[in-house]
């Protein structure tokens, strides 16, 4: 299985990312899918800027995609993250797993999303609605502590 | 003082620094290549060896544990040794996703 | 935010449904999908043969979205079960989840899936590549065990 | 015996029965309205009343805690009263998704 990494400034589609994973083979019982878009913030934000560090960026989500499929049986898995302007209601990140069964396409999908909030190199700026510049996004410690979920118990 | 001789603190090493986000424009340059020290063991040692350069590196590191690096596009910790590290990146925690 | 439900013999497809989800909208963030494929088991079986309960199918699968959307913030909620002959690399099962964060979304499509596999009322049977009919699939206790872990502990 | 007058154990309801999958193969009918005894207090009571009316029930419900049931379309356990369902449904445990 080797996993599909995209560092892209065009879109991309779900239904063919799907498809192309599963054609001509019938031992994928499950894919679960997550799409993260652009959220207008109550009409606050006109677009996000995304930054990011060429290089570096498909670099570490291949090795987070590595760690996945060591740990969970998976038939295919996919991450695609975008860069440059998005505008609300806009898709930024894709990831896909595929497994013979649904709890490892699950836990892998929510796992590549955890890692890549805190270890991906992006990083997100407010442009407003009222066309300032806005500030850069601060990290969550939330997503940190989603990330630990996934390390073994001390 | 003996184990450092003048040769060894004058010499150097060439690096290539790379910057992103508010780091980026705290320090006014996306990157740039720098001669360091060559005993600059640590992260550490690098950034307070930076932010006696000028006030942009003082700003970018003022809050030096906010700062994020990477060692040849491997995400690194302060105490990480630079080892023979060519590019070093300075950046926020990482808002992807 | 109404769930939508669908118990359908066509196949479905799952860009349609998220895009019909959010469409003119901007303050979802995140949006979890889970697909259930029909498996060959390795060239074993030539289709799966879904009966189900009319009326129930519907109103048992409202009850479970319906819980899903007093537990979690959801911004959409899609569930389109099929039934009939489904043959291997077919969809049979779609769940979609919006929200505006990634937590939410993921763990009320888990949710979905887990009690669907245990109380939405549909059987599989099993037509064999030989051309002989198979035997009804086995409930497993495993998908028992995953729905308990839905419910608060003892 | 004296609560149980003959009046009350001959009296009936009519209630549809429907099954599925290896249920419905073994009963050898999708469904059936029947009258049953006003009298059976719950699914446990009907199950063992079809019991008695032949082989084939005695087939499907050779083991009885496999069955599952809902009334009027939702689930109900074995010692569920019956109350006034008019729709009883009897199926193996489900293997949908």
């Amino acid at each position: 299985m080797i996993p599909v990494i995209r560092i892209q400034r065009e879109d991309f589609d779900l239904s063919a990312e799907i498809a192309a994973l599963s054609a001509g083979r019938a031992d994928i019982g499950a894919v679960v899918s997550f799409i993260g878009l652009c959220r207008d913030e109550q009409g606050r934000l006109s677009a996000l800027e995304l930054e990011h560090y060429p290089g570096m960026a498909e670099a570490e989500i291949g090795r987070v995609a590595a760690e996945a499929a060591a740990r969970w049986p998976l038939m295919g898995l996919v991450a695609v993250h975008r860069y440059g302007p998005i505008r609300p209601g806009e898709q930024i990140v894709l990831v896909l797993a595929a497994s013979a069964h649904r709890r490892a396409a699950f836990e892998a999908a929510d796992f590549m999303m955890d890692y890549l909030k805190t270890r991906a190199p992006f990083w997100k700026r407010e442009h407003r609605s009222d066309g300032t510049l806005g500030g850069w996004v601060e990290a969550k410690t939330d997503d940190d502590d989603a990330a630990k979920r996934w390390e073994p118990a001390p | 003082m003996n184990a450092v001789s003048p040769m060894a603190t004058s010499a150097t090493r060439t690096v290539r620094l790379v910057y992103f986000a508010w780091v980026r424009e705290r320090v006014g340059l996306p990157e740039e290549t720098l001669d360091i020290p060559a005993d600059l063991a640590t992260v550490v040692d690098l950034v307070r060896w930076l932010k006696a350069r000028g006030e942009n590196y003082e700003a970018a590191f003022a809050r030096e544990t906010l700062v994020r690096v990477a060692l040849d596009q491997h995400h690194a910790k302060p105490q990480s040794p630079l080892g023979n590290a060519r590019e070093i990146a300075f950046f926020p925690p990482m808002t992807g996703g």
